[in-house]
């Protein structure tokens, strides 16, 4: 694919979390191989912010734009702008309700599912911990969903009870620590598992379960394969990170953003399927599918090259991981 | 006003306090530093609330809580400590809470400004910093700028606290015309100042105050200055005055 | 003043260079101008609070929740209830969300003026207590607006008034300016004041009528964009040029409401016995109760019009994203509030212009946004945007020092 | 004062039956008193950065960059250096921690004082800049700590230091209290001064020494529960008895730290040089610069104690969570000025307490961990903190007024 | 002080002003409101930086940047605004810049008290107000404070800007006194008032200045009264004085 005098605009709703970094190593190699311009913003989690990005973006003369949205519903604006310059969309994880864009993401209802799914192997019956992500992010209640969706047939039958729940402010492992500590209290220590949205916010719940000597014994999840958490996943205080291997993401919207400049039509990009959104919308889109990593499959990371072994396994006790030895 | 106190946290600055004032009569009121002048006075002038006592203003109980009320008694009041807006300009605090308006509806700047400088020009001549804040003035500019404000609104009880304290000879001299001219208008004076010699010059009556209490008080023509400085020392009331509660036991 | 307008300047040209020259452009001075509004539109308020020696951290949230309310309001009540297609929907809704800004502010100066909470506490309650408001009014929801009228409060192509409303509105400007100038020169004659030279008074007034017809020529430079221009054409029934069309978008609705709400603010601040007395109290609290100055009602009242101004900066912001979101509005107290300290009003009351206050949300808002023109990592932003927000207010420091 | 602990009172007392009794347990006060730890200390500063008529909104960043880079140089340089089990790594991070601090705090101390830009702005572009920077240090990467020592600062089992050691402190702290207070007594007979009767001397030492039993008996009646009981019986080759093993927390070292910092900074404040010149510039600059003092130093000083109080801070909340995140500390100016303003810390400077600032950011803490364990959501959590807080501080206003 | 100049934006409110004054002598400097005398002061004891002009102390030219760099020449200063730290006790005002400590590096405040208590036992027999802020005192009260200030420590050269304006009889005769002390120790006195009596009674020579500018100065037994108030109000210099740059041109 040739991308020469081709610039790609992306405008990220957060950039200063850890999992977009990858994202945009990813994007910026495949742009470089074919030779186009790589530009960004970031919206700092706020939707009015990444309006003005976008003008921004079109301002610098983007021909295609991958849009990370923070707001599904407010993005629609800036997808306007950009059609009405003629510039394609793609709305990347996050899903944008707009005929106008591309969608690529990881489900996040598939992500929490998964979540749900490994705790339960774990810990089939008992009392669950529900750390979930900001109120103010759309992504957090769809994991919810997702999560609730798994485990509701063992809720209704009795055999797990939802001990407490709580939104974590920005995501932060600070507050999801707290919050833990306050379910833990609740509770007295009776709490048999925790479903926690990501690895952020898993740090910070298992911080709480080690201070009561619980961390280890109680399950917990989480998302985005930090690289902290597939060492917890080692040391086995963690139990499970979904990983969405950005990297794939992050490529794929690269090579669609330049073909759709290049002039193709979104129907005609290999791998494009229609797809129903939640509001009988029709979109193009593309679905990646997110690998569960649990302790038996560190070796997918490691031989991915997302990260080496010595990190995965630093400070484990021999023996006690295969991949670790 | 009649039997007037207040206590800051256990500090009796005014206990137990009656002085009266006829229209078109100026009362000196006296006492050594912190004997409460300055308070019994806030007190008349809605400033601080009092814990007790009464204040008649024509022979009606008056409801004084706070400055407007006063005002609205026609009672204006010139503090110690000058009470300005310090960032704005000498006109807009000689105006403040009664500005000129123009038919718009709007605040006649122009017209404020050329008021200022009459009144100014009376009290002040040298006085030509009518655009500077008051905070870049002088302690006697910003006094003037203080007496022109009480005067500029038709009072019917003036309050002067030291009033002439940093003014020059020749200032000082003008607001004690200025004091005859208002006597004249009919208009009753509290005047708060440690200068003796003026005391005498403007007052009808003297009353001193020690410790929060009054001493006692004259008409200015029956005591003599020794006297009066006895009773702001001491606390000894002359025979020509009439004692109150805080004259000294013989 | 000046020494800011310098440091706008600089920061400007700064921009354009680095940005391999996209900086400067009719276009982006076109978005500079509209994403400047809604928070422009807080700070001129913002001064008025401060001055009077208190804070409001909590416009942010209130922006969000009058957002939400006049959404929610519009979408469910109004439009069924005055019909779909109805010119009263806009006007109807804008006034639901000045009400409720105006007793959500009323609600606050109350608690800080007549019971004596300080502002900083009272505020900070404000800024949880409607955050988690707008969360309730729709569950956390985004919900798009549903009136055209309305959305044209937030700019966009059909928000502008194009070329030829943009001349009539300058000329008007122009007019406006002039005869006031006149106005105020004949007034102080008339009282044998001292008055300006002739050639001062010309210069400063050719200055702004400069300024006035150079950003009139800017925004009608900024052209529909191709797609657009052809839709115009087809519902207007022109015949495209071979050269295609070239219309303009001229002044965006917003930035007129912003500068509407600039004048009228600056006219209450420094034409009315309010804002003499918002000043008053600024300098000294005491003596302005003691001049029998109502101290209270008029710090209740500066809060009431602070809520107000969250209000419209909610309905600039709202119709510009067309939906009201639950986090919009999340930070803004900080821009509005820095907006006006680096426009010169201090922070220990009794300073500030609003003109200053407008010229630093736009001073903020160029940073915010010239950043992202060059293109470098957010962090990185962050450590420029930090360090020459501090560089700009102190050259305006050293300058305002030396004229002093 | 007396009217903050009131309403503390108030919010405990309500929390513990709304929660169905889970408040008032030695559990949850234990961990009241850990997470309280972070922000009380920077609290304390924020009281002298207060007073001198500043605002310090860069905290929270400045946390952020400290504990990123206490957390680097500890996994990348020192650790390797000094070695795995070496008893310095942990003060050497700390070293470095409170150097780094010392410096950005400096640095804004210098902009501030010298170059006279305002507090408001140099921190608010410290904010941003200190945000960036801590993205710098580690790219945004979690940055997990290395070393057990320094784990210790941050609480948890280990962390504490047990019924007799707890037991040792408090009579320590009985000690220190009464010697303080008779010699206080002897000096102001020795000058002739009237002094209190002994009976309201012996009311309030009463009262204080009640307090430090009571917090020592409940810190000790929180037992480790028995996963980490039966770990520690292990470790030390204890039998377990029948009933199950009763090892007692006791306090937690950051909780010591608090109230070592806090001691410290009551102390600078109170009874040094510069504490006090830190109170006559809040009550007049000006005449505080007539008198001699150089008013730059000192105001440079404060800022550069309040960055060695963020570290601290930051070393506190990075050891409590084991690593270092990059958005670590954000939003905790918002809290650290909430909590000395609570405390009666007045924003027009002057006045303040380091021990009511402390009780502010207690109180801060109740609110947002109790409303926790109601298990409300966010939102309703929001708009109840937001409104006890306005409340608890109107009810503190009454109080202080009756008692003026 | 040589030919000292400063403007405020436009106005000159000192203009080539020079003055001498010498060990144990009391300097009058008088003028009408706004004439220059506080700014004039202000310059020498660092509070302003002039624009131009030199200082001269024992012979040598001094650099007084601010109030530290006077203070290490022995000037010190009683401000017209009193200049004290509204929040702090008078204990602690005294004091303020030379706290007295106890061996440990601590505060003593409780010797600081006692020697307070001591001198203004001096100055204002009837204070006892010594653990309240100072703004709650009344304005005689402060004066006192800020005069106590400024002679607990050994100055050489001391400035008084109307140091009695607000203070009562019998305070009044007290500072008056103090100052026939401290000239005894050799201290030379700046003594701005606007009593011409008290000004008379007290100084050795007498400045006069006007609109920024030296009227003139005399040796204050060579002149009356009434030349003073012409010097302070006409600008006119009589016979028996040196006439300075801003007497009026005959
Ligand atoms: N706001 C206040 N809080 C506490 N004490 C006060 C307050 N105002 C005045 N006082 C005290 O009350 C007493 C009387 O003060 P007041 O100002 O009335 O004295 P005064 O007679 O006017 O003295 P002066 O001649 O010095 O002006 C003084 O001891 C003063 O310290
Ligand atoms: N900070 C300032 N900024 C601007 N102008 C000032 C400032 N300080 C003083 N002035 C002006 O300088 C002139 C001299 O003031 P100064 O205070 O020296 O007078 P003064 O002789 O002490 O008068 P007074 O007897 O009233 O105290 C006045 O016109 C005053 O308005
Ligand atoms: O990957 C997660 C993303 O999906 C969510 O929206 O924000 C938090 C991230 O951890
Ligand atoms: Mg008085
Ligand atoms: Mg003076």
């Amino acid at each position: 694919q040739d991308g020469k005098g081709i610039t790609v605009g992306v405008s990220w709703s957060n950039f200063q979390e850890e999992r977009w970094k990858t994202d945009e190593a990813a994007i910026k190699k495949a742009l470089a191989a074919a030779g186009a311009k790589y530009i960004s913003a970031d919206a700092q989690s706020s939707a009015a912010k990444q309006l003005t990005d976008v003008e921004s973006l079109i301002t610098q003369g983007a021909n295609a734009l991958i849009i990370l949205a923070q707001d599904s519903a407010a993005i629609g604006p800036a997808v306007q702008t950009a059609a009405n310059n003629g510039i394609p969309v793609i709305g990347y994880d996050r899903l944008i309700e707009d005929p106008n864009a591309f969608y690529i993401t990881f489900d996040n209802k598939e992500v929490g599912r998964i979540q749900a799914r490994e705790v339960e192997k774990v810990k089939p019956e008992g009392n669950y911990a529900f750390i979930k992500g900001s109120s103010s992010d759309p992504n957090a209640d769809f994991l919810f969903e997702g999560q609730m969706e798994v485990l509701k047939p063992a809720i209704d039958a009795g055999k797990i009870k939802n001990v407490g729940e709580a939104y974590t402010d920005g995501w932060l492992p600070a507050n999801a620590q707290k919050n833990m500590e306050q379910i833990l209290t609740a509770n007295n220590n009776k709490v048999d598992a925790v479903v926690a949205s990501n690895d952020g916010t898993a740090g910070g719940a298992i911080a709480a379960l080690e201070a009561q000597g619980l961390a280890g014994s109680v399950p917990v999840s989480g998302q985005d394969a930090d690289h902290a958490a597939l060492n917890r996943i080692a040391l086995g205080t963690q139990t499970v990170s979904v990983w969405k291997d950005s990297r794939e993401l992050g490529k794929r919207a690269a090579e669609i953003a330049l073909e759709l400049a290049g002039g193709k039509k979104m129907s005609d990009v290999t791998g494009a399927e229609e797809w129903d959104s939640p509001n009988g919308k029709k979109l193009e889109s593309i679905f990646l599918k997110p690998v569960a990593i649990t302790k038996d499959n560190l070796n997918v990371v490691i031989d991915a090259g997302w990260i080496t072994k010595d990190e995965v396994c630093q400070g484990v006790k021999p023996g006690s991981v295969p991949v670790c030895g | 006003m009649e039997d007037i106190s207040i206590a800051f946290g256990g500090i009796h600055a005014v206990d137990g306090a009656s002085i009266d004032l006829y229209p078109g009569e100026v009362v000196a009121l006296l006492g050594h530093n912190g004997a409460g002048k300055s308070t019994l006075i806030k007190i008349l002038s809605g400033a601080y609330k009092r814990d007790s006592g009464e204040i008649y203003v024509r022979g009606d109980k008056a409801t004084i809580a706070n400055p407007r009320d006063a005002k609205a008694y026609g009672i204006e009041t010139i503090y110690q400590t000058l009470a300005l807006a310090d960032n704005v300009d000498a006109a807009a605090n000689l105006f403040l809470g009664r500005e000129i308006m123009t038919a718009w509806g709007t605040l006649d700047d122009a017209a404020m400004e050329a008021e200022a400088r009459k009144v100014m020009g009376r009290l002040n001549p040298n006085f030509r910093r009518f655009k500077e804040p008051v905070k870049a003035l002088s302690g006697g500019q910003r006094q003037s700028v203080a007496i022109a404000r009480a005067i500029l609104f038709n009072a019917k009880i003036l309050i002067m606290d030291e009033p002439t304290a940093a003014l020059g000879p020749q200032e000082t001299a003008q607001v004690a015309d200025l004091i005859k001219e208002l006597k004249k208008e009919d208009i009753g004076i509290f005047l708060i100042s440690h200068d003796i010699h003026d005391v005498f010059d403007l007052s009808d009556r003297v009353v001193v105050m020690k410790n929060g209490q009054v001493v006692g008080s004259a008409r200015t023509e029956d005591v003599t200055k020794d006297e009066v400085l006895g009773m702001i020392i001491l606390g000894k009331c002359p025979p020509g005055a009439t004692p109150g509660p805080g004259a000294m036991k013989e | 003043m000046l020494g800011m307008i310098g440091a706008l300047l600089v920061i400007w040209v700064g921009f354009h260079i680095l940005s391999g020259g996209t900086f400067l452009t009719p276009r982006n001075l076109w978005n500079l101008s509209v994403q400047t509004a809604s928070v422009g539109v807080m700070a001129t308020g913002m001064v008025l609070v401060i001055v009077t020696r208190n804070i409001d951290l909590s416009v942010g949230s209130i922006l969000g929740v009058t957002g939400m309310i006049m959404a929610v309001a519009q979408t469910q009540y109004l439009t069924p209830m005055l019909g779909y297609d109805s010119g009263l929907v806009w006007i109807a809704t804008l006034i639901v969300g000045l009400i409720c800004g105006l007793l959500i502010g009323g609600l606050q100066g109350f608690i800080i003026a007549y019971l004596g909470v300080p502002a900083f506490i009272v505020t900070l309650g404000g800024l949880l207590v409607w955050r988690g408001g707008a969360w309730w009014v729709a569950s956390g929801r985004t919900i798009p607006l549903t009136d055209d009228n309305f959305k044209l409060l937030g700019g966009g192509s059909d928000g502008s008034i194009g070329a030829t409303w943009s001349w009539i509105f300058a000329a008007a400007a122009i007019v406006f300016i002039v005869l006031a100038a006149v106005a105020a020169r004949r007034r102080r004659k008339r009282f044998n004041f001292t008055i300006k030279p002739i050639w001062a008074e010309i210069l400063t007034l050719g200055l702004s009528l400069i300024a006035v017809v150079a950003a009139t020529m800017i925004v009608n430079a900024y052209m529909l964009p191709a797609p657009l221009a052809r839709r115009y054409a087809e519902a207007h029934n022109l015949t495209v040029p071979p050269g295609g069309l070239e219309i303009s978008f001229g002044y965006a609705i917003p930035v007129l409401l912003f500068i509407g709400v600039g004048i009228v603010m600056a006219f209450i601040a420094r034409r009315t016995r309010f804002g003499r007395y918002v000043f008053a109290i600024g300098g000294n609290p005491e003596a302005a109760e003691l001049a029998g100055i109502n101290t209270k009602r008029v710090t209740m009242m500066v809060f009431m019009l602070m809520g107000m101004l969250a209000a419209i900066a909610a309905a600039i912001s709202t119709a510009r994203l067309s939906s009201a979101t639950n986090a919009q509005g999340t930070l803004d107290e900080l821009y509005t509030i820095a907006a006006a300290v680096i426009g010169g009003t201090s922070l220990a009351g009794g300073a500030g212009t609003i003109f200053g206050a407008m010229l630093g949300a736009l001073v903020m808002q160029s940073l915010q946004s010239g950043m992202v023109l060059l293109g470098m990592d957010t962090p990185l932003q962050n450590i420029v945007v930090g360090a020459v927000l501090v560089v700009a207010v102190w050259l305006d420091t050293i300058y305002r020092r030396r004229s002093a």
